[in-house]
């Protein structure tokens, strides 16, 4: 085990499967610059900084991987994504299926989003769900060093297109990352924290707080059990309903708005596949259906912190204890 | 560490992208007359049918049968394609099977996309005609891609885009051109400028008259030469890909021609200025060829015929292949979404 | 009342709407060859095609919004929309909230999509869920000629931006529409059928669906309420909520692929909200996670079917009858 | 029926869009300089303060502040300005109050947008600085709008949109000039190419030198001028806005200029060429208007220490503002989401 921030975390990802695999190139606005070791490395055809247009850097990544390429690409923040919505929905997530099979999509899109900077909802707007909405696509995102290093891995390995979502204000989080290869699978979910009376489904930046909240209610004499996703797409529903129907309560937490977003859909699986085990009302704690504003102490505000999760939680231990 | 090379990484890769079907070699006049009349015969027996109902409508190339031919006619085993909507000159001239065309048009298991695409996004891999996309502009985003991999994994093939005067106004196609000529890509851009987006004549679009004005600013060659005319189409393409050869660099060619039909069957075309329509058919590229074979290739009235004949032959046993082939399984719903 | 197409319905909402306000103006792809009566009457100042551009297209509409027009713009079909989603996302949902209140941005954005035309998953794509997870947008999609008609004049009047999705197998749809003034608000649900034993939470072309199988468990004696949501957001809730802790049983279905879809958040909303009441699990019946294909009997199976909404309620009823 | 005609409408709209706050005379060189100096002044005691850690950082556009001066100076105050993350500079110039933008930068009440924007998207309508964005191109998107408000409702003014060299690259660029120019929109489009898009040099995205080479494709006129000479930037601007006025068309100004900080503070600007930003730093734009002020202005250093003071006198008591305007409530998290 050793100590390194998630920042340090994706640049060791990155070198190493760049190594194992010379198809893997990596290119967007200023990754030449600022990932100058990979440009040391691995020279500037594997390593290139790009015009400023979002949709070209998408597309190209896209049109590569159908042709024997393994593009990463760094889109910045994940509003910018905004740009490149046609590439990654309409051609990544579409073509393989609209060809009958012909074509595989082998890339990884990376962007930064959520609370920290204060920079607006041009910067900060958690927009995971569209993608987990979008046929075709992956979607990641982590909570933690060795979680980034393990799933940036297996999804520059993987065959189809992943979406990187990288929680802003974990980006220079220290954390234990294991030595050697490590490969975290995509799909599966892990326990975070063990449980029996609560089960707290959480991913990324949210999943410490949902921590911070289990130790709070242990105080109290409440079990919460804490799921990090880690993959919100293929989501890893075996787990959450696993654990749901051994707890019979479950609180969805992330930072997203709330409308339509993951929360609702691990809500619904629960109310559809774990309800006979339910002894209370699924709840949601979640950002607002506001957009991000860039103000410190509003943007801490936007985030679901520590007292709004275990209050959700007393209230429903509470109702049925 | 098990580091590839890129030489064994292309290697590795190549089977599954150098075009493996037999791609026919359209150097002879008879053989550019007949693949014109092939696409002219396909679409209009598929408008045909449309029109009766029941069948798919397709958006068809009619009055563009030289720039389809002419550019591909041109292009070798190892280059690639990528087209969009208007599809069938590009896919028929590259020696797709127009049996197997049909049946995706129909939505038949056995089209080249499995009847899941149908007439809008015909991609067929094994001829080198890859990522079809109906957005408009989508092949525009990829061909950067598609031409990194042929530069990156060292394969000898350019790649040729086809997109209409309409695609031009969607920024993807700056960038793509930006990012092409920044990066040094073996593109063959070449823009069908057929008068018509849609239901928007281009002049209503764009002030001044030439999308290939749009190239200079980013340092691409260009050319504009008449769409109509095989020949001419011809040799302005093997200039601009001996343009690119030579410099490594892309290059735009715009072809001036005209969409007879409407865009998507039926189409009354009430909107089309009645002059413009007739000055164009008059400029039909099939009767020009013709004409010149006529006047001074060689050839007579009954050597024509005898290839109209062949060609509406072939046509009706792809309708048949098409019509026999079975609809896909339910099953196929939930195929080949992810690799 | 006057019986007419859906196509009608919104020529003529859009007429009235524009002969009233001088303010009101259309453009888009195609929209003033193709509403050549709105052309002959507004003149070509008010109706306007343009380049093959959806970003430009939508982005004017926004500034133009702003600055004292009322566009309406026609986009095509929804795909499209992903040209368009910096322009509708993050500058017509966000840049009233970043400027603290400063602008207004009463446009209407029209979009199709939904089986029925077999042209595949690059023009069919029910993305409606996307601009609900997103801020400060409103999300119409109506089932009938009259809620056409109503709310998209409503649309039009609102001062916000509204997506208005046009379901492609409605269109040519004929129904009833009330003659003279006809406005249906935005937000508010109705009660397509009432029903005591389940609840169908619809919209757009599943509505009718969900009323033939009302009509087949009607005759094993079940009685199904169908709610026709008609406003995706803001989403009726109080409609739904009552309605759910009437029944206690509840089913949604949608077009729309099931992952983060407007399922998932009715699903979830019943689930914490109306969990009391509930006598069974709340269940999805909704296209899969998949692209729409074109051909047409793969087509019609990624629709919700009769058979299948009603196959979902026996179940339901039969769990704890 | 309830007919409204155009120009009722626009009078019903007019107040809400006509600038109403006071807009500075800049004409004389004293008022120039002072406002390129405040501009500096302002961004860079916003740097110092979060080199210091706690203040949220800013996009300095310390080095082109001729080029902001020099084109707002020339507006009149029925003309609207769309800006970017880099937009200190054209609000100041405006007249905006350094307070309020400080206190936004700072996330407090009194900012410009309640401290919901931050520095990144200050907008201030009243003075006709309207819908700015941070998404790179979104002001480029929106400008089309403001102009065919501004020419439906019958409004005088023309619409300044300003953005970077970087900007241009994206697609949105080019739609917006195509439309600008189908539709005769009374845009002055201003591109401060000032070499560096974040962390990437200029010439590592382009083929070629000039942005202004894009205009000329869509029929656009363009002029390009040493944007680090304010007097040059205004006669330019001035032409440019009589161009639009007498063609009734967009026009596209490109100021050559340099960022002479780093992309957003605190940026070490480790990746960029000693000698390059040593050759601009010697091309300042302040120092230049200064000395031509010395040699010839019958200005003297102690009258240039005064204008000095009283910009740092007003700094000071904009940073004072700032700090003492309270923190929003955290009931405002839901407010201004909808109309
Ligand atoms: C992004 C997008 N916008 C609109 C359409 C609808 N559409 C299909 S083809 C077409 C016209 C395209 O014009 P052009 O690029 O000139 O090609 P042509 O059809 O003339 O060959 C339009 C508007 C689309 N498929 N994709
Ligand atoms: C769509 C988008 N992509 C990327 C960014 C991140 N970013 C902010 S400013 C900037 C550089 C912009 O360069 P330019 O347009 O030349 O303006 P400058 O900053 O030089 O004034 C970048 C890449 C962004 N804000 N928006
Ligand atoms: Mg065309
Ligand atoms: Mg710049």
């Amino acid at each position: 085990m050793t100590t390194i921030t998630v920042y340090d975390a994706m640049a060791q990802a990155l070198a190493e499967e760049m190594r194992r695999d010379a198809r893997v190139l990596m290119f967007g606005e200023g990754v030449a610059t600022k990932r100058a070791e990979l440009l040391a490395e691995f020279g500037s055809t594997r390593v290139r900084n790009t015009p400023l247009a979002e949709g070209i850097i998408a597309g190209t990544a896209v049109g590569a991987a159908a042709t024997g390429l393994r593009p990463v690409i760094d889109l910045l923040f994940a509003p910018f994504l905004c740009y490149a919505m046609d590439e990654l929905v309409n051609s990544a997530g579409k073509l393989r299926y609209l060809s009958g099979g012909q074509f595989e999509f082998p890339l990884v899109a990376i962007a930064m989003t959520g609370a920290g900077w204060a920079v607006g909802s041009q910067h900060n707007h958690n927009v995971e769900a569209w993608f987990a909405h979008a046929p075709g696509l992956k979607v990641v995102m982590p909570s933690n060093a060795a979680d980034f290093k393990g799933l940036l891995k297996s999804a520059v390995r993987d065959d189809n297109p992943v979406l990187f979502f990288v929680d802003i204000g974990l980006l220079y989080q220290p954390g234990e990352v294991p030595d050697g290869e490590t490969l975290v699978p995509l799909g599966q979910a892990a326990i975070a924290r063990p449980g029996q009376d609560v089960t707290l489904v959480s991913y990324a930046k949210t999943v410490p707080v949902c921590l911070q909240a289990a130790d709070a209610l242990a105080a109290e004499g409440i079990a919460a059990e804490v799921i990090d996703l880690r993959t919100i797409k293929p989501l890893d529903e075996a787990m959450v309903l696993a654990s749901a129907r051994r707890t019979g309560r479950v609180v969805v937490v992330h930072e997203a708005s709330r409308t339509c977003g993951v929360g609702a859909e691990v809500a619904a699986l629960v109310a559809e596949h774990a309800f006979d085990s339910l002894k209370a009302p699924v709840r949601r704690v979640t950002g607002p259906d506001a957009p991000p504003p860039a103000s410190y102490p509003l943007e801490q505000a936007f985030v679901p912190g520590v007292d709004a999760i275990a209050e959700a939680v007393r209230a429903l231990v509470r109702k049925l204890h | 560490m098990n580091p590839v090379s890129p030489a064994a990484a292309a290697r590795a890769a190549a089977s599954a992208t150098t075009p493996s079907a037999v791609i026919p070699r359209l150097d002879q006049p008879e053989a550019l007359l007949e693949a014109m009349l092939l696409i002219r015969a396909y679409e209009l027996r598929l408008s045909a049918r449309s029109a009766q109902g029941g069948t798919p409508s397709t958006c068809t190339a009619v009055g563009q049968e030289a720039a389809a031919v002419g550019v591909v006619s041109v292009l070798t085993a190892d280059d690639l394609i990528l087209t969009n909507h208007r599809s069938a000159g590009h896919l028929l001239a590259r020696g797709a099977d127009p049996g197997r065309m049909m049946a995706e048009v129909l939505g038949r298991r056995d089209g080249y996309c499995k009847g899941k695409s149908g007439s809008l996004h015909i991609s067929v891999r094994e001829l080198g005609v890859v990522l079809t996309s109906t957005i408009v502009g989508g092949e525009l985003s990829l061909a950067t891609g598609v031409a990194l991999s042929q530069t990156m994994l060292g394969r000898p093939g350019i790649v040729a885009c086809f997109f209409g005067d309409g695609a031009a106004g969607e920024g993807i196609f700056h960038e793509s051109l930006n990012l092409a000529a920044v990066w040094k890509l073996p593109i063959l851009y070449v823009c069908e400028n057929n008068e018509w987006q849609a239901f928007v004549h281009r002049r209503e679009t764009m002030v001044g008259e030439r999308i290939a004005a749009r190239a200079a600013p980013y340092g691409i060659a260009s050319a504009t030469v008449d769409g109509n005319d095989v020949d001419a189409v011809r040799t302005a393409a093997r200039a601009a890909i001996d343009s690119i050869r030579d410099s490594g660099e892309p290059f735009l060619l715009e072809l001036l021609t005209y969409r007879l039909r409407g865009h998507f069957e039926p189409d009354d075309q009430a909107y089309v200025n009645a002059a413009e329509l007739a000055a164009w058919q008059a400029r039909d590229p099939i009767e020009r060829l013709k004409a010149r074979l006529l006047a001074g290739g060689g050839f007579t009235t009954g050597d024509l015929n005898g290839i109209d004949a062949r060609v509406n032959a072939r046509i009706d046993a792809a309708m048949a292949f098409a019509e026999a082939s079975p609809w896909p399984d339910t099953s196929d719903l939930l195929t080949d979404i992810y690799a």
